[in-house]
């Protein structure tokens, strides 16, 4: 197995752009685009990590079993966090309230008296 | 029901398939060998698909069930359920309270709003076929129509601690007549332990017996048929005669480490009301003791 | 090194000279070992000392059941004792009962490698799982727990007032043990093959603890952290899933439910690997569709994953997410069908003895079978709402862990018994004990499905008269099968010893690790073997000494001479 | 099983030893990936339940403290590339040079999140009975500038607003509980977060050890090349934590 060298002239470009994402995001959290200023923050995120995976850590050179290793990871993650979230975003509580109505609710708040 | 046939269908068939094989390839010579049979494209396929358009009927069947269920109709009498550690309070549309008991009229959808005061229960009707978990912090409701005149048992089907298999009791299907005159009927209350707590609270018994322990009387949790410490150093069963006589005298034995401040209620409660009282306290059964003032003897004076 | 060695003929055999078991003597040879197969006796012990205390609880729970007002015992010590049994049997028996006993063993041997990838990471997970042991240990004898083995939220994070923490630390730390297993076992499939031993010449036992390996690594992490959650909750008073604090412990569901659903796949496809070794071999015939059922094996693995909130369907979690999650699970029922049918269907125009691997191997079709069906009852949203969270539950999972991935486990031990100690066993105790089993078996968890459709609720210390007629039936059966249990142990234990010498392959069998000396040497094989043939095929293995028909049309000339 | 050089005894060749050594550690990063997948689960949900109040925990942390370090980090990274390709390409005074770069920024990294931890102490923002959400408007010191609390106070009072239905106390409690469970989570990610950089940083120190004995070569450097991984994905971990906790729902100052 030959081993790729990947030169510093590439470690030096990532590093800039890696520089240059923190500086664009946190500059776009104190703007406010509403509800862009998550999606913002995470696609910034993403493409760092992507750029640190792909040139840091050499997935970009590595064989393909690396590179499917990686995207099981990935998957399964989005698997948790997507297959979990369809039940928050899509649960209806008693009278249509959505979850979660407050503590003790019918305790304190006796439907008949 | 279709999906045990199927099951059983399958079931009897590989068995059969097995047991078939097993005696007519049976090895005759300690040297043979079986066929060279590799395996079969097209049987593969068969047995993947055939299952799976059988597994989907049962799967659309289950959810249009499961989705009936999970939306109720409309015009429903609703009642209300809170689940606590370890019993059922339940609540009348006319604000009726029951403990461990519900009473519903035959053929009306019925709604239960579920609600829990510590962890998670459940409440499951066998009868009924249906169930649902009592989860704290929010509300689940779930709908059922009662067909037939009659008692059935209701259990917590969700372990929640020590007493998680005496949190049940009994749904009592009644004629729609018998149910609106048990309704309207408040005087002869048909439950002595909900009657007991109401009095709990209007003597003000609650005031100083504290569930926690931690009032100027005794918390009553667990006291009933248990030993109890007083202050002479004797010990005494709490029995439905040793819980009338402290109520009605209460200076005669006191728990140790208590003062005698307890009033006397004599005069102020009937003997149906002191029945009531005690019903409500053996209920306290199977509540949590707390480690700080219990009425309760500790283990080893019991021993004594 | 291999010689031909015919099943029961031939000269007295004699055990090879120097072997793993006595290459080094002494308890530090033992306990600071890099050899897979010493491990896996190492794990042996300790997995089999945590089944007895199981067993030890299992068989408390079954005696108070004989009458409804439970005589036995109190509540709290019933509580204590099932979940106890539940702890004890998931996390260190059922779960490192193949992989980290048989798959230890046999993985490197299988693959033609010297070990595994990582000796040292291998003892080292031994270690943790003995750390997780004594932390759970621990709580055993300092006020037990009982939460249930799900440790559902409040209940174990505020309500119990059993040692909970330690219980749940030792279960976070033993999940360690298991992902370096298949962190190990992934790794070594990956790159420690032998020359000719391509993906489709490894035995499906290896394909099963490849896809096992695949959701222990997947799975584990995450119930490692919902259970470290869950001890910083209790211990700091913290409020994750605590609804008094805002915390939604339902959530703690889905996190506990996202590995423990696949943790059953951990258990059960390492069974079906064996059953998969075991059906071929005494049927002296090709595994019936060999590709899929190591698709099947993947598919199960990833299907598996798909699937948790099933047991969450009464919880109040969305209907939307309850559909899709029931439509999921029955497309998990499909692989294992498929297995099923493949597995009868090697059965056709085999040439099939009934020595005892194969009586297990029968069992846990039949148990499977009623197991997996029975599962569909539970995946179906209409009859869950029913069932669910009753004695239908405990009698269909433990028709898959005990009828399946036991039975499995029992068929692999006997199995392989002969590799790992040089040793046959006594066939007809042997043949008997699994006889005693499977009635025992059977006796004891059928009523149980009576009993969930009757009504009765899991985790009962008391229960309604009805029911009693049933958890009698249930207790005998338990006695019968404590009584099949104490046996193989015993008389596998006289084995390793005494028993008669076994030679290279009694069986005789296909796969590699049959063709070093029983026991193997510390190094495995004399020579890196060279794989010149498919999986279980008997037709073109002259050294088997088989009684190949003459001109039959599956025989080509035979490459290499091992 | 002997050891032949660096060549282990169930391995064949370097290579093999090499190809398995870094698939191990690959999969060891996939386990980790869903280790903090938990948490990052728990994260998302409270904070779909939670939003606002999430936003009024996230708004209390220090915004430049979390990109310096973010900054420190991303350079951290930078230097360990720098060693992989310094051992590769058989500079052995460089080799240890850039290893020890990487551990001084880690620790820097670490200082710096002391210093973070050390004010949510001692503005009573650590989960547990004498967490105040309130404590800092209530009991502020002279460094603090006064438009800095006034915003903290203004949004404090914005979101007792969106609890549910209760008395203004009753909200407070609430938003205080929910609050605290951001922090709970701030805690516990940024703190698991800290121990791997502490293992990391143990790592780190053990290769320059032997780096500085002259043992990794252009033909041998697996154990640089593992480390490298371990670190880079520490790194990429803070990237999320970083835009999680300190990014969403920021006000402008």
């Amino acid at each position: 197995m030959s081993e790729h060298v990947v030169s510093p002239k590439i470690y030096v470009v990532i590093l800039l752009a890696l520089l240059l994402g923190t500086y664009l995001t946190v500059s776009a959290a104190l703007r406010d685009f509403g509800p862009w200023n998550i999606v913002i923050a995470l696609t910034i995120a993403t493409t760092k990590a992507l750029l640190v995976v792909l040139f840091f850590m050499h997935a970009k050179y590595s064989p393909k079993r690396t590179q499917l290793v990686v995207m099981c990871a990935v998957f399964w993650l989005a698997l948790l966090l997507f297959m979990t979230m369809s039940d928050y975003v899509s649960r209806v509580d008693y009278r249509g309230v959505r979850y979660p109505v407050s503590q003790n609710f019918f305790l304190t708040h006796s439907p008949h008296s | 029901m279709f999906v045990l046939l199927t099951c059983l269908f399958f079931a009897v068939l590989v068995t059969l398939l097995v047991i078939y094989a097993a005696f007519r390839y049976r090895r005759t010579a300690p040297g043979e060998v079986g066929s060279t049979l590799e395996g079969n494209t097209l049987l593969e396929i068969g047995w993947t698909t055939i299952p799976l358009m059988i597994a989907l009927v049962m799967f659309a069947w289950g959810a249009v069930v499961y989705t009936n269920y999970r939306i109720a109709p409309k015009d429903t009498l609703d009642i209300y359920v809170v689940g606590k550690q370890w019993m059922w309070k339940l609540q009348q549309p006319n604000g009726k309270r029951e403990i461990n008991e519900l009473h519903i009229p035959v053929n009306r959808d019925i709604k239960l709003i579920m609600g829990s005061e510590d962890v998670i229960h459940d409440f499951y009707v066998p009868a009924f076929r249906v169930k649902m978990d009592v989860v704290p912090g929010r509300y689940n409701t779930m709908w059922f129509r009662p067909t037939k005149i009659g008692k059935y048992h209701f259990f917590c089907s969700q372990y929640c601690g020590t007493n998680h298999a005496v949190m049940g009791g009994w749904v009592t299907v009644m004629d729609p007549a018998d149910y609106a005159a048990w309704l309207s009927d408040e005087a002869a209350d048909s439950n002595p332990a909900a009657a007991g707590e109401k009095l709990f609270t209007q003597l003000a018994c609650v005031t100083c017996h504290l569930a926690n322990g931690t009032g100027r009387a005794p918390s009553l949790n667990g006291v009933y048929g248990a030993k109890v410490l007083l202050a002479d150093g004797s010990i005494v069963v709490a029995d439905d005669a040793y819980i009338r006589e402290s109520i009605l005298q209460p200076k005669a034995k006191i728990v140790a480490g208590y003062q005698p401040v307890m009033p006397t209620f004599q005069g102020l409660v009937t003997e149906e009301q002191i029945l009531n009282l005690t019903a409500y306290i053996k209920t306290l059964q199977s509540q949590p003791v707390p480690a700080k003032g219990a009425g309760i003897a500790p283990a080893a004076a019991g021993k004594k | 090194m291999s010689t031909a060695s015919t099943a029961n003929v031939g000269p007295a055999l004699k055990m090879p000279e120097k072997h793993y078991l006595n290459a080094t003597y002494g308890i530090r040879s033992w306990l600071l070992t890099t050899d897979h197969k010493r491990i896996a006796l190492l794990y042996l012990v300790s997995v089999t000392f945590f089944f007895f205390i199981g067993g030890f609880f299992a068989m408390m729970i079954r005696l108070h059941l004989l009458t409804p007002s439970g005589y036995l015992l109190t509540a709290d010590t019933y509580n204590r004792m099932f979940t106890m049994h539940g702890v004890a049997m998931i996390f260190f028996f059922l779960i490192p009962s193949i992989p980290a006993i048989l798959g230890n063993f046999l993985i490197p041997l299988m693959v033609g490698a010297k070990d595994l990838a990582f000796p040292k990471v291998n003892l080292l997970s031994w270690y943790i799982y003995i750390v997780g042991g004594c932390f759970t240990l621990y709580s055993m004898v300092t006020g037990g727990l009982d939460t249930g083995w799900t440790f559902y939220t409040p209940l174990s994070t505020v309500y119990s007032n059993s040692a909970v923490a330690p219980a749940v630390v030792g279960i976070f730390i033993t999940g360690f043990s298991s992902i370096l297993t298949g962190l190990n076992f992934l790794v070594t499939v990956h790159t420690m093959r032998a020359p000719g031993m391509t993906w489709f010449r490894l035995p499906l036992f290896v394909w099963a603890h490849y896809a096992t390996s695949v959701v222990m690594i997947l799975g584990t992490p995450v119930i490692a952290i919902t259970l470290g959650l869950a001890a910083m909750e209790r211990v700091f008073g913290l409020g994750f899933f605590n609804p008094a604090m805002g915390g939604d412990p339902i959530l703690f569901q889905h996190l506990f439910w996202f590995y423990s659903h696949p943790a059953v796949y951990i258990m059960i496809l390492p069974a079906m690997g064996v059953i998969s070794e075991l059906i071929p071999t005494f049927a002296r015939k090709k595994l019936f569709g060999y590709h899929f059922v190591a698709a099947a094996s993947l598919a199960i693995a990833v299907i598996g994953f798909l699937v948790w909130t099933h047991h969450m369907f009464l919880t109040g979690q969305s209907t939307y997410a309850a559909i899709a999650f029931s439509f999921l699970t029955f497309l998990v029922a499909i692989p294992s069908a498929v297995k099923t049918f493949n597995w009868t269907a090697t059965l056709f125009g085999g040439s099939i003895s009934f020595d005892t691997p194969m009586l297990y191997a029968f069992g846990f079709l039949g148990l499977f079978l009623i197991g997996g069906l029975t599962g569909l009852f539970l995946g179906c949203l209409g009859v869950d709402m029913h069932v669910h969270d009753t004695y239908f539950v405990v009698a269909h999972f433990h028709y898959i862990m005990v009828g399946g991935a036991v039975m499995g486990y029992l068929g692999g031990l006997h199995f392989w018994w002969p590799k790992i100690t040089g040793r046959m066993y006594p066939e007809w105790l042997a043949r008997i004990a699994a006889l005693i089993l499977f009635v025992g078996f059977n006796l004891t968890f059928f009523p149980q499905f009576v009993l969930g459709y009757l009504g009765m609720p899991r985790r009962y210390h008391v229960y309604p008269p009805e029911f009693q007629v049933y958890n009698v039936m249930s207790t005998a059966g338990a006695s019968i099968l404590a009584v099949g249990y104490l046996l193989p142990m015993i008389y596998l234990t006289w084995a390793a010893f005494y028993g008669k010498v076994a030679g290279n392959n009694p069986w005789p069998a296909t796969g590699l690790e049959w063709t070093t000396a029983s026991p193997p040497p510390t190094e495995n094989f004399a020579a890196t073997p060279v794989v010149t043939w498919e999986a279980y095929d008997f037709h073109n293995r002259p050294d088997l000494g088989l009684d190949v028909p003459a001109g039959h049309p599956g025989i080509v000339p035979a490459h290499g001479d091992d | 099983m002997h050891r032949t050089g660096e060549l282990y005894g169930q391995f064949e060749t370097l290579e093999q030893q090499k190809d398995s050594a870094t698939l191990g550690m690959w999969i060891f990063l996939v386990t980790e990936v869903l280790f903090f997948g938990g948490l990052f689960l728990t994260y998302t949900v409270n904070r779909h339940l939670y939003f606002t109040a999430f936003g009024v925990g996230g708004n209390m942390l220090d915004l430049k403290l979390g990109a310096t370090n973010t900054v420190v980090l991303i350079a951290s990274s930078f230097t360990m590339a720098m060693s992989v390709w310094a051992a590769q390409t058989d500079r052995k005074k460089l080799l240890p040079l850039f290893l020890t770069l990487t551990l001084i920024l880690g620790c820097v990294f670490l200082g710096i999140k002391y210093v973070e931890y050390k004010q949510k102490f001692d503005h009573h923002l650590v989960p547990g009975h004498s967490f105040d959400l309130t404590y800092r408007i209530n009991h502020p010191t002279p460094g603090d500038s006064p438009k800095e609390l006034e915003g903290e106070r203004k949004e404090i009072e914005d979101a007792i607003q969106t609890e549910a239905a209760g008395t203004p106390q009753e909200r407070l409690v609430a938003l205080n509980a929910h609050t605290q469970l951001y922090f709970s989570l701030y805690f516990g990610m940024t703190g698991l977060h800290a121990l791997h950089m502490i293992i990391g940083a143990g790592l780190l120190i053990w290769v320059i050890r032997e780096s500085l004995k002259g043992r990794f070569t252009a033909a041998y450097n697996t154990p640089i090349e593992i480390v490298g991984l371990y670190w880079h994905f520490v790194d990429i971990v803070w990237i999320y934590l970083f835009a999680l906790l300190y990014l969403i729902n920021r006000h402008a100052v």
